[in-house]
């Protein structure tokens, strides 16, 4: 039992860290979403270059980290910059499209980005829904909340190819073009500032059918709920660090509200659910190598848990801030919709604990 | 001990009701039951609705013009235009400064400005609060220095709700910066269209700009435009926050929050059944419909005690927090339920662009941001922290 | 709309307040309790008397009340006492052996105890489950949880005529002496100072079949469980009350605990979800007489909150209190003893959030 | 980082886990299972045991007869102890006074009574709590008088648990009342068959006398009996309050819970179904296990920081108060399993009887006044208020 950073582990989260306390602040992102763009593209390049991308794939898939703790270092930094940058696809498609190395290749570069188009409007929260079809070498359908999928160069496609709406079995994965014949587009923003889109596919041939269903589906799937985690975590952190600057600095009838026992005494819960959080994203990264159901009853506990402890950390941080807490201008309210917001990516609270339930059960 | 309302309030329930399904535009109504934000324009024709059948001034005496109803009748008023999804009426002229007025102004500021609230010729917003005061209302910085006939005012407002329509702003200022801090404050009624008054919008959480930060460089004040004496401000602005407080625990709002959740949840599905079908979400939904019947009562018992007579003391605070906390947790529910499709910033439908498309089931535009923008239930009007010590110390007695 | 007690109820209000604060306190209930009685008869007598049981019962039942805020009233009294003395028997059997005029004479002169036997080990809290038989004039079977069942003369008895175990349809009221041939009787003390018993039934023959049958037992459980909650409701406002006194009156470090702003603020809340208590009380006694189904909904609203409630009011009194606050000596740890034992009784928060929830959606 | 126990790590638990099996008596842990009460003999032949095997002083040095684990091994010999029921060992001399002794005491001492503790001869209580101090430990006012070479003692302590079973009371007794509360205590070791000490049960929630008060009255101490200096108590003191928090987290204790609960929903009937399939029911003990599951890996984040010779600071505090919270939710989820059960009060079977015949299934008897019994674990060993203070100072530095 060991709960330090490899030594390469440790490196890659202090020069991320320092790159981007120097390179990203809360203004300048700020000025990104104002002016409609998605994100910084110098940034992303940077991140790149910074081997950021490179982290999340294994040395055979030509990059040098890929497994739970490099996912979890990453996205932990990311999310406690405040980071939209899209690196997340990567996760949520490297190990699909890991066969295609020169994908791969551009991947980590930072030169291409590939992104999931799996959910659909009626799917909810659920892995397993998928009405998009594909035969006679075509796709139909539509997706929805695929992020960054006005950014990105290919996406990645479930379609069903047998069984009936709800069933696992019957599910394969598509490589197609962004630019494809018959793909439309639709983007927007998102209430955390990430870039999302919806997908309409129109008789689409796909540049290739990729190995696995939905087993490979549910472990990308994993590997992006580890990373979303990782990410609420680094913007709790965040969101906690400037709660206890203001309660030290904040006078209110003369003295410092952090004298105040009431807040103290929450606050002390706040503390004590972050590394309840901490504790979680430990528990989902040391057990994403493990045999499937481990793998999921973490993810599902994992996911839980980060909901209810997210919501309380925005929640009273915001209120023990008061006003100030709720303006656009101060960052809090920036990480508090990112941590909101991914409550409800992949999964939320009362979803999660249904699953955790079933699958602690060994019914799903 | 009888629940059941009289037949003469509950045909005052019936006539409320039949007016506003006569009279409340279905647009307008739409707006407000998915959670849009409303234009200065509806407000103003919704205000001009409600004087025009004589309803738009519950609490004022007859004589000014208002319908002088008791609490309870106010409490059903409330209560079937919350069930209508009648817009909210601006409160700070109606509700907020007349009751001032009536109670400390002069006959000569009555005759000027109360008309003009009613008739909605004048739009008035609220300057009390300040940067890095807080809940503390009495430190006040904003100083108004009387030179002959006018006052002087220096200082800087914030939190000021909707103040980007007003064409008023009643102030708490500073007159005398050498006594208590309680003692030295005046009530002031500024032009805003007086030179040296900006107005600067903050942006929300939710994308919305609702309240703003209010400046005041050398604005020049008649004196006439004091409201009682100077420096006895301080007395009439915990007047001013008690009158605050009517329909405090918000009971009408959390009903139709509840049946919006309801709406939704059970017209989504999770898993192929429709969510409220969802033993873990439909529990949620039940606990806080369960606290908010008994909610209902404890608001109704304050009411009805206040309709006779009794002024309610820890009572409001109670109230203030426990409908805060439903109401969040409403909230919190509604964007549980919509799910995934909280996702998208949907700027443009949630101003209320008709032609904007909108993407995923109703109400999933404005589930994320009505979430956000309603934290500050909890924090303006004397934070949740403050109504708790409230309430214990006048219950201890300490 | 009317939040005022009638004048009758007022008074029996103010006379059982009086009566019960000269003649009952914390050291002689549990002097009772240590010597091993189920409750002093003496005192019984006192409050049949005084109109207690009397209150129970309408006119036509030779009483004058009868309706469910004339139960709220006594039971809220009783509940601030702390009485164990067998007051809810008469409201679990008055309205099932109404038309039995000398029985009701001598239960409302505190002569006869007549006690519900209806529970069955599988019932949990499950009002339709009776396997217990009727058949050849004779009743087989076994009943737990009978409140002053070693203290009864009679007991009314659930049997089933037919159906399955589950079904509400089959089942008969019966009316049973306690000394009939058959009936064997086993007492123990409850955890909340209470008399409870089981009984078995071996070929017994009742004396009477009485009319009625689940919906009779149903409306017979609602008014018990209006008592219940009333009976929580005084009780809470004695631990909320010590608990103020408490606040006020020990010190720490030097000051009064009550100017500590965390406990103000706990305290706060208590007090809140004490009105909120009595609201519920409230809404419960004033749909006693309601249809059916909004009866049974105010029912389960009821109780579920009364659970909720109760369980914040006894966590957070003992916590103030400190280690004094679970001692058998001070009277706190009594009452948190009752209300906790409340939720035990005739359905917990679980068992009525979900009953709440069927019966919304007119499924119960 | 590696969640992964080391060969080393695993080979321990097997061979503590094979032992348990062998040894530890069928009638001892399932009275531990069943929350039944253990008599004074069961904790000395338990004791007995663990000398026998070498395991029973896990953070004594081996020169006195210690395991001298570190705090990895000391988690999993924890964990295999809860799994298996055993008995928790008394900890008031082991892991309390030893320490104190080991640090403080002089090589007489030390050689008089920690070889007297591990045999069992001395069994040992805690004599700090005193009416009226609550918290305030320094708030000390028992007095001892120098008087030659005895001290002579008077006054009160309170909440002794298990002093009714005691040889021996450690004592911070006022020696100086002229200076700071803090610096006038010492720490004195009592005979509790000295004429003038007498000890008086109390009965608590749950029925149950584990806690007493102790009287002095004008008890003879010899001076010998002192801990190293006197007036230096306090430091003692709060030496020993930092090892009583050892295992403060209460995992094992947790996750042997949490197996109870789950086995009764498993048996226990809801609906016709088992209530472990009620999903509100199982809704709440999914919760509670999730929690459980992360606290676990806070807790071996600390333990193994502590094995490298990090000092835990506001860590430890944290763990009191969400090991606690996880505690007192069990309970409440036991007694709510166990449904109306849980009403009777089984004074014999719970006192351990044998012949007593028990009502109910299985832990229907124990739900309550265990759930009971345990509001204590936020209370005790410095309430879970002081521990929030704790580590909100701590960590804003305030």
């Amino acid at each position: 039992m060991d709960f330090n950073l490899t030594e390469e582990r440790r490196m890659l989260q202090d020069s991320l860290g320092r790159f981007l306390s120097d390179k990203y602040d809360h203004e300048s992102r700020r000025k990104v979403i104002a002016a409609g763009k998605p994100y910084d593209a110098g940034l992303f390049a940077g991140l790149a270059e910074l081997g950021v991308l490179g982290a999340l794939f294994a040395e055979d898939q030509g990059g040098f980290g890929g497994l739970g703790f490099d996912l979890s270092v990453v996205f932990e930094e990311l999310g406690r910059a405040g980071v939209i940058e899209p690196v997340l696809p990567a996760v949520l498609t490297g190990s699909l499209v890991a066969e295609n190395a020169d994908l791969v290749e551009n991947i980590i570069a930072g030169e291409a980005v590939v992104t999931l188009a799996h959910s659909e409007a009626a799917a909810r929260y659920d892995l397993n829904y998928v009405t998009t079809t594909s035969s006679n070498g075509v796709l139909n359908g539509a997706k929805v909340h695929v992020l960054n999928g006005a950014q990105a160069s290919y996406l990645v496609v479930s379609a069903r190819e047998g069984g009936d709406d709800w069933d696992k079995d019957g599910i394969a994965l598509f490589l197609v073009r962004t630019d494809a014949t018959g793909v439309t587009i639709t983007d927007h923003v998102n209430n955390d500032g990430t870039s999302g889109a919806t997908v309409v596919l129109d008789n689409v041939t796909p540049d290739a059918r990729l190995t696995g269903g939905f087993a490979a589906l549910e472990l990308a799937v994993a590997r992006g709920t580890l990373a979303l985690s990782a990410e609420a975590l680094g913007a709790m952190e965040s969101a906690k660090a400037l709660t206890l600057d203001y309660l030290k600095e904040r006078k209110q009838f003369g003295i410092p509200i952090g004298k105040f026992q009431a807040l103290q005494h929450r606050m002390a819960d706040v503390l004590i659910e972050v590394e309840q959080a901490r504790s979680a994203v430990i528990n989902l990264a040391g057990h994403m190598e493990a045999d499937r159901d481990t793998r999921e009853r973490h993810v599902s506990a994992t996911k839980n848990l980060m909901g209810r402890v997210g919501a309380q950390v925005v929640e009273e941080a915001v209120q023990m801030h008061g006003g100030i807490g709720m303006t656009d201008e101060y960052a809090l309210s920036h990480f508090a919709r990112r941590i909101t917001m991914i409550d409800h990516w992949l999964g939320d609270v009362d979803h999660h604990l249904a699953r955790f339930i079933d699958l602690s059960a060994g019914e799903a | 001990m009888d629940l059941n309302y009289t037949d003469e309030q509950q045909a005052f329930r019936a006539e409320v009701r039949d007016w506003l399904a006569e009279t409340l535009p279905r647009e307008m109504s739409e707006k407000v039951r998915l959670g849009k934000r409303l234009t200065k324009q509806d407000s103003e024709s919704w205000h001009a609705m409600l004087n025009a059948r004589g309803w738009l001034a519950p609490n004022w005496p007859k004589e000014y013009g208002g319908a002088e109803w008791d609490a309870v009748q106010r409490q059903i008023f409330e209560d079937e235009c919350c069930r209508a999804h009648a817009p909210r009426i601006v409160p700070f002229g109606l509700s907020m400064l007349a009751p001032v007025l009536m109670a400390f102004g002069s006959e000569e500021q009555c005759q000027r400005f109360l008309p003009r609230i009613l008739s909605g010729e004048d739009w008035w917003c609220q300057g009390y609060s300040e940067p890095g005061a807080g809940s503390d209302l009495a430190a006040v910085k904003t100083r108004a220095v009387r030179d002959g006939d006018n006052y002087v005012v220096n200082g800087q407002k914030t939190w000021t709700t909707l103040g980007q329509h007003a064409d008023w702003i009643f102030c708490l200022v500073r007159t005398d910066p050498d006594v208590k801090k309680q003692e030295g404050i005046s009530f002031l009624l500024i032009d805003m269209k007086t030179p040296g008054v900006t107005v600067r919008p903050i942006v929300l959480v939710d994308g919305g700009a609702e309240v703003n930060e209010v400046f005041f460089d050398d604005v020049r004040v008649p004196a006439e435009n004091l409201v009682g004496e100077e420096n006895k401000g301080w007395t009439y602005a915990k007047y001013l926050l008690t009158h605050e407080r009517t329909n405090i625990a918000g009971v009408g709002f959390s009903n139709a929050a509840l049946q919006t959740v309801k709406d939704v949840a059970a017209k989504v599905h999770a898993g192929g059944k429709p969510l409220a079908q969802n033993p873990h979400f439909a529990a949620r939904v039940a606990q806080v419909e369960i606290d908010l019947m008994a909610m209902a009562t404890t608001n109704l018992r304050v009411v009805s005690a206040a309709a006779k007579g009794q002024a309610p003391g820890a009572e409001s605070s109670m109230l203030k927090v426990k409908g805060t906390v439903i109401r969040q947790e409403l909230t919190s529910l509604l964007r549980r339920a919509v799910g995934p499709d909280a996702l998208p910033f949907q700027a443009d439908y949630l101003e209320g662009g008709d032609n904007a498309e909108m993407m995923g089931p109703e109400h999933a535009a404005t589930s994320a941001p009505g979430y956000f923008n309603n934290r500050k239930l909890s924090i303006f009007g004397g934070s949740n922290e403050v109504q708790r010590t409230i309430i214990t110390k006048a219950i201890m007695g300490l």
